[in-house]
């Protein structure tokens, strides 16, 4: 009998193809593990195409899973275990597996006619590629087969079930529960396809515990470390629409969001439209420019106008987003960035459109930008949009990223309260109103709606004269509107709570932001407790950076930027301060692995 | 819910503070003088009033309009009333745009918000040219036009603005001239009544970079002679010293005579209900003798987008309740950590 | 100068070495060995054959094609092969492109082609919905879609893409289905040899998106039932258990079942150059009885744009002589310091 | 009678109704300065509309030049005349004239009503406002309607011709012969008009002459420091057309021009357009993304692919923009900058698009970037771009503004022989052919288009594998591939010319880049007339910026960046090299005067 070992972490992989429902299984051992109490996070990986060439390496969908008996922030770098589904499944995927690691192996699909699908010239499970794992072979295709038949479910749907037989190996050998699974597929397929899952579930469990496949059962414990409270597991798309609507609604303003559909931003407008009891309207429009247009127009009627894209989206929205400007209503952009440039690689992760969303239009037309630290946090930034966007009267831009916007974690929700808003009003009172006036503080202009009696005004793109809002040509005024305009970006940085410094007063400080946080949190906890003397410091206030930024840096002597792109950041940075922040860049459609960062960041001290 | 009364307006209640600026002669001002006379007669408060224009010269119509008025940019102005209408359905909303403006650049936006039939009034002043960036020749410009951007002559055959609003899915579609006075405020009625898109193509005259482009139907005998005037379930016939007549054969229009030959009785009728119809006559030549049709060319009754949008709201609450935060945050599989 | 012989090419020939990377079943699979089939035969040589295409499962089109290929961006293939075109008229060009790609974001230059009449030819597989970004209704999806993207049901009112293009002024409006494997080479020919700017809407299955939105009409029986195969000169009429045919009336088209009352005698005749008759067709509703019909639906003759960009350049040449640079630098006046 | 002066430089300033015709006048006396061999400088300066409303501020027309026996840099600080054909003119141009100069006002249009259109309360002439000016009133409309009417003109038309006269006024004051303008008129115009005109013009002089309105006659000889050789007048957008050609033509190569009309590129439309028996195709697209995808079409095909366009229609071919850079195709993108943000003041020059250019887009996505120093720098930089696009297959952007496109000044026409470029040839040999295999020193990829035998292959805008071009989602080959899209912009300031110093070789160095260049060399003269130790560096390659810039700003104690925006090269400089260049920033829609920047300058050794 195998023995029941506990382990702290322990991190997953399921790959297969694109039609093997991989993203189905690696989901529901998410929310079973959420729901059991670990800390968890999650990597999606797949392909750009819908249903890419059956066998061959680019049809690989791949989904990896951390969790842990305490707090963690990434995936995780190399897997515990690897569930293969084909050869192409293996040999794309055995580079991200532990040396000595367990891969699990459908042996269903060793054919000539598969290994040569992945462009395999010999077989890796004989021809020594695999000795340094731990390899366990299941006909997991034939044992499906098998455990389904009596559901009276044809040869093809059988198939279909399978990555439930390989959920329920992976939920015996991590002692997971399978109710929550049973009840999901219970209320998401008729019958007999909702039996047919099930046993293949329970089949994949008994298989494991009675074939004896494993020479250890793992338990990881709860996280206990973690804050008291209700929990539910959230990817970033789904907390960045929740975070619009619940911002929305706290200011008591209808929310129009205003998109056209592209990868990786669409799960978004997924997430919305329902919520159109919510006072929520989605607009998808015929391409991102009406996108934006029509979210303004709206912001210009007295909704919080949002809208959301990735990288092409945004190149083609900049020429609205000036008007927004210029107009200085309320708008929130998300662009949720892939890789580029052009078309790039749409499915993959990148952060390089900072630069973009800083100067991308024409003319001096500063907006402030913000970025989300993880899939959870992409709820706070969504308020913090809105915040910023109503108080000020600015166009907002909000980077998110592939990998945040597909990855999942516990979110502890919010308190009701704690993110209270301050009121939003819309002036009403025609006495001494002027279009272009503005509050002494945050520099805002009144927000009047059409509507309102007496106070008929009009606006538009041509340069304005401060506080009449009439056109002007005025040399002095035009100097002076772009200086307003920037300096009210600038006085958002007087809202920000002080910078939070994580780690050491000294040596190292490694400067992250956007979706790089949980990586470089991981490697510089890890280098501290090497003994070096390092700290971490994330901005999620890209534009205008936090007022304490400087004098922090400053502190340091050496300051690490590491970022998804060819350096974009740390050009902000070098500019701003003239300090010689150093870039590192990886560019490959892919997250950073914690022993990267680590081992940049002890270059350092060599 | 009773709506406050709607004060009586006149004229003057529509004219802005700004200085026009328009060149001396151009047609935008009677189009102007027309439209402040028709918003003052519609019943409609002021203040729920607005108009969204693009960029050129038609485009600077909100400016001199003491309505609610966003001049946005070049081609995008459908765009940006969909969203104001959608989310603002009490307001009437007016575009503002130019053959350029909304056949060129914003062409995509022109031919979506036709299909999605938002209901709002799009105004679209057909001078044939781009005015503002001086002279060069537009998507309705005809063919071999001699601008700056084509010294031998344009090689681009130019759109039929009406064909296109058809074809896109239009649901009210009409024409009228700048200087026909008392054509134009008819026409801005029906389009301000009808309960969907309505596309009001306006011919005005550029007098600094087409000047004359009608001349040929507007001037005084023209007028009479070249003008069919449309009006649903009437003959299609016109002139006054010769009297003319269309009729249909092959499902093709054909001019004739009225006298001895032909009489009224021959004639095709206007059905504002019949597309093919419609597509004829915004496809007649008058270079090939035919006349020029104004009026209302087709019209017809469709759900708006902005009616769905609120009936699907209003279902959703029905069915879901208002929608509570507390539900919003806690959706889905939760637990509690202690 | 008389060009080079073309070989004589089988379909194979057209046959790309990437792995094509559509959804088993996808409608698509037919469209692409179609196309090789038609390119293998209208004998233009393999290098003169340039497939654009914007960004959609369609428009991975021109990886599978051994000849020139681009892949460009959403919307804007129409673009692209208009700069190409008449930069280089003696190349075949042709577009793939999908309902979103063409309609949605393209829809500007999809109708600004049209009307230009450039020499090329649009393949639109519409498979009425956003097949890439995994299934988001599009422009031509029936109004009341269930999609990720409208859960309640879409609000939009569909496009009819070839009323559209005819509205554009398009010269040669056609459409087939991906799975009429004899009825789609005889249409891709004939776009091949219209001069001008041919569109052809292939009505396509998106298995896993939206599987059977074409079975109503495509599947055995329907197919012999529900389908109006358009020939010029012939009447309108189809069925093979029971025959059917059109009959004009007011300008509509009305269903008749052929028998005692009517005979094939009283149908309409179809007239490939009658856009009224062809906006009829364009317009029926499969749902109010009507066939889905399917060929060309119109064609007329008309000058190519870049036929008149190569004139004028001819016609330069010949008034100013070859462009000569001194002749450039030294134009206008000039002074000489010595 | 009056005397005969000399001076060496003359300032002269025209401004009227948009209906006036100032333009037209302004290009004649420039026209006949440039013939009879002075060099000058010249600067309109016009309102949005067609016809603002007449009599208005908002509708005035200003036309500056400068002309000098010497050689000059700009069209002048402050004038030595002005003729005001109205009082709006007057009021809204007199800050620019000299004190103790001569101002010249048509005072037909001085009724009461004429005084209230420019928005004045009490008349200027009388209630002290011209007291510092030397005042000379003509009654310009009565004397020209006299002076045509014997041609039958109506009195309408008459009024057209009031500009000639104003001009004839200022031919006889500074000297200038009739006949250039004689001739322009009798080819332009039909009779009668073209004698109305004339006699317009000539009733102008002899007014002047008899009338003996002026104290003294003022002399401009030639300049004979200009190098010798043929001369034209030549404006910006035409230099830049004429370049484009130029450049095509030496190459062999289609020259495609794929654009949508907007103030102020329209002009290079318009001057291309009749060149078409040199092989130019003009494409007025629908917008312009169309624009430009049809130029990378063309560029596709064989031809030089150009797109024209300003500052929002930049940001609408970002999308396009990045496909040009991942298919590596050449391009020329020419912006000719206005004041922004949005639609801003259309026809007023700025810098502001610097940033816009190098970043955006979605992506990393590199181009190189450049900018003419003065209006016939732009025949240069035309042909440089056409070089660096069709050398290194690259996108290029082009970054003019208003006042360098049109501005005009005397052009020595080059040597046919003196911008020889490398010739392109298109690959035709199948043998070995890979789309994208990569020349050693530039990095290029083979430029191969449809039409050539044996060589069909597939290009597009997803990530690319380096050598084949197949597409690739392979990790380090993306990475590969932005480094490489990099590298190769990067190699272009390989092939730069050492950067000019000019000036002292050390103190302040003022670092500048487009159409600032003729005021701060003309400021950096000054001062170092006044014995301050200046240089004066100009950048025409923004993107590379040129190897050797790091090392000659580093030898100066200050780096002043003087810009007509709110600081974009500045912050690139601080970003690259870490130098704590110092930004001075103008942003009013005009050109910076001579006296500003000295100040500046100044200022830095106080
Ligand atoms: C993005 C963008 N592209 C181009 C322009 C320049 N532009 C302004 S108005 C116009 C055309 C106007 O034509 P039309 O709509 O017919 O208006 P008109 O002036 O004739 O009334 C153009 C090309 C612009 N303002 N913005
Ligand atoms: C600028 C831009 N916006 C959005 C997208 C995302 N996108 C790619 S394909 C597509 C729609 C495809 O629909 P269709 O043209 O019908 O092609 P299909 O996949 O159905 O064949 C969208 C929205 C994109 N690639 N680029
Ligand atoms: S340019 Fe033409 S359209 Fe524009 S204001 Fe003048 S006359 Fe009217
Ligand atoms: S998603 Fe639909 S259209 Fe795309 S490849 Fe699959 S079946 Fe075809
Ligand atoms: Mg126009
Ligand atoms: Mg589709």
């Amino acid at each position: 009998m195998s023995t029941l070992e506990t382990a702290s972490e322990v991190v997953i992989r399921f790959a297969g193809d694109s039609g093997d429902g991989m993203q189905t299984v690696g989901d529901q051992f998410t929310r079973t593990t959420a729901l059991f109490g670990n800390d968890l996070a999650t990597f999606p990986d797949y392909p750009a195409e819908i249903r890419a060439p059956a066998g061959t390496r680019a049809g690989v969908s791949g989904f990896q899973l951390q969790f842990a008996s305490h707090d963690i922030f990434t995936p995780g770098d190399l897997s515990d275990v690897l569930v293969a589904m084909n050869p192409a499944a293996l040999i794309t995927n055995l580079k991200s597996v532990k040396r000595g690691g367990l891969v699990v192996v459908n042996t269903d699909r060793w054919t000539s006619r598969d290994l040569e699908k992945a462009g395999l010239a010999s077989d890796p499970l004989t021809d020594g590629t695999v000795d340094d794992y731990h390899v366990v072979k299941v006909q997991i295709g034939n044992l499906t087969r098998g455990a389904v038949a009596p559901h009276g479910v044809g040869a093809k749907d059988a198939d279909r079930c399978k990555n439930f037989f390989a959920l329920g190996m992976m939920y015996w050998l991590y002692s997971r529960q399978m109710e929550p699974t049973e009840a999901w597929v219970a209320s998401r397929f008729k019958s007999p396809y909702k039996e047919a899952n099930i046993a293949a579930l329970q089949a994949g469990w008994s298989y494991a515990d009675t074939a004896e496949l494993f020479h250890h059962r793992i338990e990881v414990p709860r996280a206990e470390d973690l804050p008291t409270g209700r929990y539910r597991n959230i990817m970033g798309n789904n907390a960045m629409a929740i975070g619009l609507v619940a911002a929305a609604n706290k200011l008591g303003l209808p929310l129009f969001y205003g998109t056209y559909p592209i990868t990786p931003a669409s799960d978004i407008l997924h997430h919305l439209a329902p919520f159109k009891n919510y006072g929520v309207t989605t607009f998808q429009a015929e391409d991102e420019i009406a996108g934006i247009c029509a979210a303004i127009g709206a912001s210009y009627g007295g909704a919080i106008g949002v809208t959301g894209t990735s990288g092409p989206g945004l190149a083609l929205k900049g020429e609205a987003l000036g008007l927004a400007v210029m107009t200085e209503l309320p708008l929130v952009l998300i662009d949720v960035q892939r890789a580029g440039p052009s078309t790039g690689m749409p499915t993959k992760v990148e952060q390089a459109d900072l630069l973009q969303a800083m100067y991308g239009r024409n003319g001096e037309a500063p907006v402030p930008v913000l970025a989300p630290a993880t899939p959870s946090d992409c709820f706070a930034i969504a308020v913090e949009a809105v915040r910023i966007a109503t108080t000020y009267m600015v166009p907002v831009i909000v980077l998110s990223d592939a990998y945040v916007a597909n990855g999942a974690e516990p979110w502890k929700l919010p308190d009701l309260e704690s993110f209270d808003l301050a009121p939003v009003t819309f002036r009403t009172d025609p006495e001494g109103f002027r279009a272009y006036a503005r509050d002494e503080d945050t520099l805002a202009r009144p927000w009047v709606v059409p509507g309102t009696p007496g106070m008929e005004h009009r606006i538009g793109g041509l340069e304005k004269e401060n506080i009449t809002g009439n056109i002007s040509y005025d040399p002095e005024n035009h100097e002076l509107m772009c200086k307003l305009r920037r300096e009210k970006v600038q006085r958002v940085a007087n809202s920000l709570p002080p910078t939070t410094v994580y780690g050491d007063e000294e040596g190292v400080v490694v400067l992250g932001w956007g979706s790089t946080f949980g990586v470089i949190r991981t490697a510089v906890d890890a280098c501290r407790a090497d003994g070096r003397k390092v700290a971490h410091v994330h901005v999620r206030h890209l534009n205008p950076l936090p007022n304490d930024l400087a004098t922090i840096l400053r502190r340091y002597d050496k300051v690490l930027v590491p970022e998804i792109n060819l350096g974009q950041l740390v050009r902000l940075i070098r500019a701003e301060y003239l300090i010689d922040a150093i870039p590192y860049n990886k560019i490959q459609g892919q997250p950073f692995r914690t022993d990267e960062v680590m081992a940049r960041i002890e270059a350092l001290f060599a | 819910m009773t709506a406050p009364a709607v004060p009586q307006y006149t004229k003057k209640d529509f004219t802005s503070d700004q200085v026009v600026r328009w060149c001396p002669g151009c047609g935008d001002y009677s189009i102007l003088s027309n439209v402040q006379s028709v918003l003052a007669e519609i019943g409609v408060a002021r203040e729920n009033i607005a108009v969204i224009s693009g960029i050129g010269c038609s485009s600077r119509f909100p400016y001199y309009l003491s309505t609610y008025g966003f001049h946005t940019i070049h081609g995008r102005a459908p765009a940006f009333a969909t969203g104001l209408k959608v989310s603002r359905p009490e307001l009437s909303v007016w575009v503002a745009t130019g053959d350029g403006d909304a056949l060129s650049i914003g062409g995509n936006h022109f031919i979506h918000l036709l299909r999605r039939n938002v209901d709002l009034n799009i105004l679209m002043f057909n001078n044939r040219i781009y005015g503002l960036t001086k002279g060069q020749y537009s998507p309705t410009s005809e063919q071999g036009k001699k601008t700056k951007s084509s010294p031998m002559g344009s090689v681009d055959r130019p759109f039929e603005p009406l064909s296109l609003a058809l074809g896109s899915g239009g649901t009210f579609v009409a024409r009228s001239v700048d200087v026909f006075a008392d054509h134009i405020k008819p026409v801005l009625h029906a389009a301000q009544r009808h309960h969907g898109t309505s596309f009001v193509e306006i011919y005005q005259n550029c007098n600094i970079f087409n000047d004359g482009a009608f001349e040929q139907f507007t001037d005084k005998v023209a007028k009479k002679e070249r003008v069919l005037y449309l009006q649903h379930g009437q003959p299609l016939v016109w002139g006054s010293a010769v009297r003319r007549g269309l009729v249909m054969r092959d499902m093709k229009l054909e001019v004739v005579e009225l006298g001895d030959t032909y009489t009224e009785a021959d004639c095709a009728v206007h059905d504002e209900h019949n597309r093919s119809l419609a597509m004829l006559l915004a496809a007649m030549d008058p270079n090939a003798g035919f006349p020029v049709a104004v009026g209302v060319f087709y019209q017809i009754d469709a759900p708006t987008y902005e009616d769905g949008v609120v009936a699907q709201a209003k279902a959703s609450i029905q069915k879901l309740g208002t929608g509570d935060l507390a539900r919003l945050l806690g959706a889905g599989d939760t637990w509690t950590h202690t």
